[in-house]
């Protein structure tokens, strides 16, 4: 439905439009169709690719309805429309996440400190939320504010939900726009999440040089009693922290964590361990390293009840996303909770992350001492491992990352353990090898005995980035003389879990801005060079070329992404309230920025991602993003590249594909340096500037692909561009392609090529 | 004693476990080098565990190497394999990553590489097998106009073509073989 | 997490607690795991019952992952998790079309009266939403009230999408826990929306006999210009009403609906016209009558855009949920829209239901005189069906419906039109015949020539139950002398269109109270005994012994489980307020009703349907509802069936399994009819209550399958039960079965046999 | 020409283009007959299409009557079958809806109809095509106690044991007969 004046005016209180820090754009609180023309606009040049992951659709009672050749769902749909469709069931299943778990933390907080508590980022930072900033109109100022900020997602997001039920949209474009509005929804969620637990938690902020912390499961001490934090709210976590420090028993308890709990508790304690990724959670728990695991929410085994008692770990459940089937013992006293636990070997929901915490820590104390933590060796698994029939290759068939198990495991039984040492390193901890094994072999606990306990190093999570680097590297950033900004983000189904570290460390050294975070910031540590450093202890922490950044948890990607509005907001001094267009145009036209999500597998990862794509920030995949289904890739040089110089406001083909695409999937590691240099192109790079991305290019390419790169002609604008070193060949090259020079624009826009209330000379400032 | 039969599609296609279009087995290498053969204009997609996996002494690259030879077959080198061909001294026809080359496939006006016109017949080697699945699933639904024939030897079920499983390398070799002494 | 006083403080504000029309009760707008007890108590008795839809999971990045053989996914899951999962996944769907759409009815009639607008149900209804009052807590005044409840249903929903996010809850019955959250929600949300519009479209209320209108695609005159709303929401439908009205077009114009939307457009114009339920949509879209085609949002077939072209009929799409990738019109003038349309031939969204309006009268007046409808004539249809080459049978194996539509359409080719005529009344509108046939005979037109335009009648939704018929059925429904209320819901995906009609005749003759909605409501009155009398003429409207009763769309669904309510707190005076689980224990054992959805597909109709259960009311599936996956059985008489007595608040073991079940799919309509009879039967029953019931039993199971019933000995508990017309045979059945008599209980619960913060005591009064 | 092969299960599981657990064709009544011969406690499900649907001159209700003489079998007449039976002078052994026999049929533990102890195989013939494929999905996943044999000519995937599709009434009968004969 349009918006009436009534409802505008309802918007107006929710973001006191009467507040007079900008003027309210043309977008506030914007609705499910509100950003479509931008969405479609979009989509003109990067053209969704489906993968179906499926011929069918089982959604409904008509159905199951085969889609293949041509044929329509008894509701009419087709292939192509239910992909976008699956596409925004798990854009939503991850925006949720984010809202849902942002929802929570906002009410702990404020029922710790009151709704009207400030936020506060410190000194280093003014623009505090520049997300919410540009997409609602509203400048947040409480904690109370936060939860506005997330009420506009509960609002929007029922919209979306609705709109996958069957005989709803027919249109694949339409479920696509759907797709980036949740996106866009799960940035504001992750930003209100992450600033309310820095402002409630005091996390570190206006500071980038945050600590080191351990990672790795080598730097866990086992004799002490060990807990062990899984999945993405460390609101217990913080708890037991405190918990531990009254009661004077901080080094004596280890606080382990996987995934984003473990970081978002070392922001709050630097003591806290990280075990690792993802992948490394079913390895972990079969260790029986854990006395106590604590489970909260997001991306936690299913199975996590049955490993806990193959173990004799205790479990404590305690968000309601995870009940597990346990009984409820909230309202018990957290003594009696914890007899339950050690005397009726009982596992347990406390619904309460204060309770939750208290119990966790007197349980280990209790349980730690009587427990016998023993690991296996490297002789016992040759020995075990001598039990494998290499014949019947059941594991290789089962493995999610179709990895050579069952070559691993008989070489061991002949002794040699490094290949089941390198299996380890691109295992994602399926668990299905182990499974479907006839013979029972341990293939995980083979495997960690095999790669050993390493220990690493990893820097904590810093939030936002200030106001003042923004300042900085915000000419040479939009320039293009700082090659580009690149986010590694979301999940470890990698490949090989050493390509991001390898990705980020090749990127560095030429001098991109490397952001990490979730998953991402833990792989890039597990990884150290002949002196025996992490990328973390080489390269500086700040938000300039050259620099490796961890942000924080998942929830702080929405940093990097401030990032890039904040270039637009202070640095080019363009008015973000509301103005969400006017942004992305200036994100997608000249911040070189892309994010990588390499190891994908989550839906919170594809709402991230997608959301990241409507900001006009392209996104590159690892091989198994090719399973969330849906890419945006242009046709390259065969497509319109046409935009309008916001100077003259002419239409001008620029003929140029930058950048090329807004979300692929590459297969290998060498071939996803070269992509990421070109994704970080920008129509407005200057000559200097693209000149030096194209050296980052034409090097990168001879090294892995052996020539120069068989698309240059496209990315050379004027002779100016070419990078000075491969100067002779690069023009030899272009002649013999029939290159012709390009034109080149200081104020690229897309802005006037579609229909928008937005003016172009708004591009001007 | 006979192989066992399977039924995955019934009668019913509401009852379909999943999916009505699986790819055709082509279990005789002497059958894949006829339809190779017939091909007006294939297109060679080599991925790069053509680069890395040993068939008998030969790279699997060199195994198509053959294959290419005999049809003036065009070549696509996806990820990094191009390098690996140079060094046989070996250009590819044309160098994109798998998901790209793909997405031009799709398009039923795309006058293919090198400007030959419609590729008739896609054949892959070497991409990641799950990776390939998804677009080989991608072609099926978006490109009727072209057959896909995977030649590996763990099978895709999404291609209108597949090479059978074949677990073991020695089998591997002769079926690769045989498709070479088919074409010639 | 567990609520707090602060917590407690902001509930109170909003349902204002200080109200004292009744004391809050335990669980005042209940969150995720509040009542969870509940359910998990009712799901010890009643099994979830899985079938798998798939064996696969497809829904990360992980997977796909087989789960056949005990086998888990990547992320853990087991098969039966696995399929609670999409359990949930679709109940959010179905509780977010129905919150959304009531969102969105609630704004656009509080920007038409003001969010001070007084609710007002008529002189017959004084606990206006049992619904919202039992589950929030809140007595709601105004249409402001009803967004409270709306906005409730947005902050729960948040956290229940979130769950089913790639590593969540680990327990199939934590899932279906929170499935039925959702399914509560869904039903707040119906009753918010329905009393939202008659309030505020002043549909009937406080009346039961309510006009009669015209039903069947025959009574819509196609010399004049037909507009064809299609969807749920009649937002669009009843502003054209009013615009026709005040240019006095009104019979100038047909209006005429399919699905929901056309039964709330009788509500508001008598005049207007229903083609018929769901199935008949693509069917009608295909005889191109309709000049203009107006899409909202639910049921609505995705290949509209391509139906209309086919007819060269216009289309405007209104609602966000459903753009079809159309242009964007909605700030163009009507005038020049109607150009757009009837000029360009464009299809258009008008996201603004009034100009939506506008244009579809003025776009119909001006096409329809170019349009030449011309309907296939029967031997028109002959002659085509004469092309079928028989021996293919491609149409059989596309049938979603498993028809036989290759010897239909063979024999119509040989002159004979009944079994096309017949297989019309099955086609549940798939298309996929059509689609399948190499021939590209247009199969769907050829059964429609061959039905012939049949007229039907239809009473107009009624709406709410009124207060006063509750005080008058209550006591004969807890004793059990009016043998049960059954409502039949939900969507027409039947075996037979004609089985509605039967079964509720069927039931209407034998005292039952017969209440219909939706897609339901429309069947019952498509068949016309010899009289050519519809079920609406032959039996009285009130909700009494053998009253027959179409109370709205599907969002009146709400108001057949407030009756259930309205017994509880009206009747039997039980206090009400937030004080779910005391009224749900109330009807599970003392209200004789079930839900019929025998043409079940939705998501929502799944939604209702689980949200029912957890009131307390069971549920019977036609044969489709096997592929929502999930049912809910008992053992039967291997079950334990101990209650307390409330009375003496003893255990005791009643050994009758009443419910039964709580969700069961039959295969056929003769087996439906016993199982309903018996799905109404209750503990509470008296005896003489319990004799009508089995004497009902008996005889159509003696009608239907021969014997006796072959468990008549697990409903008889004493002599006194048994119906005196079948006692001899009875007694002697009873005798040759080792019957033993049963304890009889006059205040039956399950209030005590859980952990419940509601005291046995509670159920007294 | 021999019959053509296609891949459903490749080498990865994760790339099955359904599941991989689909039932084995019987085509051969023989076969059938061993299968059914072999049974320790069989139980033979009824659905309403056995006493409508005609095969050759007979009901196909008479044909299962044939089956389940020889060897004494169990029958459970689901949906309103039983009347039917009734009037051919049978009795069945249990009068359940298919999905309530199905749910005790999932507990291993059940002692089966008559209290004869747990069945070891069922048999279907004539419940709905879509809601039988549910339930034979429901004891393939949680019955692994049992096998279930399909005997319905379009055929069920999710069954262990299957006819094979067969839209020719004449062969149907054939198919029926053959069942009857080897059983004797
Ligand atoms: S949603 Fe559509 S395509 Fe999917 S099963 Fe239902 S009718 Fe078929
Ligand atoms: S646990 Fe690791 S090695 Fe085993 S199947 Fe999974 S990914 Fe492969
Ligand atoms: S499944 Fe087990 S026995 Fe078979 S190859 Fe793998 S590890 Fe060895
Ligand atoms: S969409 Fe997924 S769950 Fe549905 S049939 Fe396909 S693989 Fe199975
Ligand atoms: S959600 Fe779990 S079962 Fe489903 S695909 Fe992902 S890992 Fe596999
Ligand atoms: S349109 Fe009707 S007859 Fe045709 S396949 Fe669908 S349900 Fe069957
Ligand atoms: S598909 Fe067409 S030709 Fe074949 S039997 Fe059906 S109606 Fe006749
Ligand atoms: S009853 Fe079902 S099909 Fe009919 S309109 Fe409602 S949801 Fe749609």
């Amino acid at each position: 439905m349009s918006k009436t004046e009534k409802f505008r005016e309802k918007i107006n209180a929710i973001i006191r439009a009467e507040e007079s820090w900008e003027a309210v754009g043309q977008t506030p609180l914007p609705q499910v169709t509100d950003l479509r023309n931008w969405d479609f606009r979009l989509m003109r040049t990067y053209r969704p690719f489906y993968a179906p992951f499926c011929d069918l659709c089982c959604l409904c009672g008509l159905g199951k309805c085969d889609l293949t050749r041509d044929r329509k769902g008894a509701c009419g749909i087709d292939i192509a429309t239910q992909q976008a469709r699956m596409i925004l069931i798990s854009c939503l299943m991850g925006a949720a996440a984010h809202g849902a778990h942002g929802r929570h933390l906002i009410e702990h907080l404020i029922e710790k400190h009151g709704e009207g508590h400030p936020l506060d980022l410190g000194d280093q930072v003014n623009v505090e939320a520049p997300i919410i900033r540009t997409v609602l109109g509203l400048k947040p100022k409480t904690l109370g504010d936060l939860r506005r900020a997330v009420e506009y997602v509960e609002r929007e997001l029922i919209h979306l939900v609705a709109a996958t039920h069957t005989g709803q949209e027919g249109s694949n474009l339409d479920y696509e726009s759907k797709a980036f509005h949740a996106g866009m929804l799960d940035h504001v969620a992750l930003e209100a999440c992450d600033i309310a637990q820095i402002t409630g938690f005091n996390y570190p902020t206006s500071v980038a040089e945050t600590p080191l912390v351990e990672l790795g499961w080598g730097t866990i001490d086992r004799t002490k009693p060990v807990i062990l934090l899984v999945g993405h709210n460390a609101a217990a976590a913080n708890s037991m922290t405190d918990y531990l420090r009254r009661k004077n028993l901080l080094d004596k308890v280890e606080l382990a964590g996987i995934c984003c709990t473990a970081l978002d508790t070392t922001r709050y304690n630097e003591g806290a361990k990280v075990v690792g990724p993802l992948a490394q959670q079913r390895f972990f728990l079969k260790t029986g390293i854990a006395d106590v695991i604590v489970t909260d929410e997001q991306c936690v085994l299913a199975d996590i009840p049955a490993l806990a008692k193959e173990t004799g770990a205790a479990l404590i459940a305690w968000s309601d996303k995870i009940c597990y089937g346990l009984d409820n013992v909230t309202e018990k006293e957290t003594g009696e909770i914890v007899k339950m636990i050690t005397g009726e070997k009982k596992q347990v929901l406390v619904l309460d992350p204060d309770k939750a915490a208290q119990t966790a820590v007197e349980t280990a104390l209790a349980l730690a001492p009587t427990r016998n933590k023993v690991i296996l060796t490297p002789e016992q698994a040759v020995e075990i491992a001598g039990r494998c029939r290499r014949k019947c290759e059941k594991c290789n068939q089962s493995c999610a990352n179709l990895l050579p198990v069952a070559t691993a495991v008989s070489q061991a039984g002949e002794g040699k353990l490094e290949p089941l040492a390198d299996l380890f390193r691109k295992c994602t901890g399926c668990g299905k090898c182990e499974a479907a094994c006839d013979f029972n072999l341990p293939i995980l606990k083979l495997m960690a005995a095999a790669a050993g306990a390493e220990k690493y190093r990893m820097r904590v999570g810093r939030g936002p980035i200030h106001d003042v680097e923004i300042r900085k590297v915000g000419s040479p950033i939009v320039l293009g003389t700082i090659p580009g900004v690149v986010l590694f983000a979301g999940c470890s189904n990698y490949p090989d879990v050493g390509d991001v570290a390898w990705m980020a460390e090749e990127l560095a050294r030429r001098k991109y801005i490397v952001c990490l975070s979730g998953c991402a910031a833990m792989a890039a540590g597990m990884y150290k060079d002949a002196d025996g450093r992490t990328i973390y202890e080489k390269h500086p922490p700040s938000f300039d070329a050259g620099g490796v950044l961890n942000v924080g948890s998942c929830v702080s990607n929405s940093h990097v992404v401030g990032a890039a509005i904040k270039i637009a907001n202070i640095f080019a001094a363009l008015p973000g309230r509301a103005n969400f267009e006017l942004i992305a145009d200036y994100i997608l036209n000249r911040v070189g920025a892309c994010a990588v999500v390499w190891g994908p597998y989550s839906q919170k990862a594809l709402a991230i991602g997608t959301g990241a794509i409507r900001w006009g920030i392209p996104l590159l995949l690892g091989p198994h993003g090719a399973k969330y289904r849906r890419l945006f890739l242009s046709k390259k040089e065969y497509d319109d590249w046409t935009v309008i110089d916001g100077r003259t406001e002419q239409l001008v083909d620029t003929r140029e594909p930058t950048p090329e695409h807004m979300a692929i999937v590459v297969e290998t590691r060498e071939r996803a340096l070269p992509t990421m240099i070109k994704l970080c192109m920008r129509r407005n790079d200057t000559a200097p500037g693209r000149a030096i991305k194209l050296h980052q290019y034409v090097s990168v390419y001879k090294e892995h692909l052996g020539t120069l790169p068989d698309d240059l002609q496209n990315f050379v604008r004027t002779e100016r561009d070419v990078p000075l070193v491969y100067k002779k060949e690069v023009l030899a090259y272009l002649k013999a392609a029939g290159w012709q020079p390009k034109p080149t624009l200081s104020l690229p826009t897309i802005i006037g090529t579609y229909e928008t209330k937005v003016p172009v000379s708004a591009t001007l400032r | 004693m006979p192989e066992r039969e399977f039924l995955f599609v019934p009668y019913y296609t509401v009852n379909t476990l999943t999916g009505t279009k699986a790819a055709r087995v082509v279990s005789d290498p002497v059958e894949a080098a006829e339809i190779i053969d017939r091909a007006r204009n294939p297109l060679y997609i080599l991925g790069p565990e053509a680069i890395t996996a040993v068939v008998g002494e030969k790279l699997l690259l060199e195994y198509v190497f053959e294959i290419v030879k005999t049809n003036n077959i065009l070549t696509c080198a996806t990820a990094h394999v191009k390098k690996k061909m140079l060094a046989f001294g070996k250009r590819p026809d044309c160098v994109y990553d798998i998901i790209e080359i793909i997405h031009f496939l799709k398009m039923p006006d795309w006058q293919g590489v090198r400007g030959r016109g419609p590729h008739d017949l896609v054949l892959f080697t070497g991409v990641r097998c799950d990776l390939a699945e998804r677009g080989l699933a991608t072609l099926k639904h978006f490109a009727p106009h072209l057959k896909t024939f995977a030649v590996c030897r763990r099978g895709h079920p999404n291609a209108d073509y597949t090479a059978p499983v074949i677990p073991r390398m020695e089998k591997w070799r002769e079926y690769l073989e045989g498709i070479i002494k088919g074409l010639y």
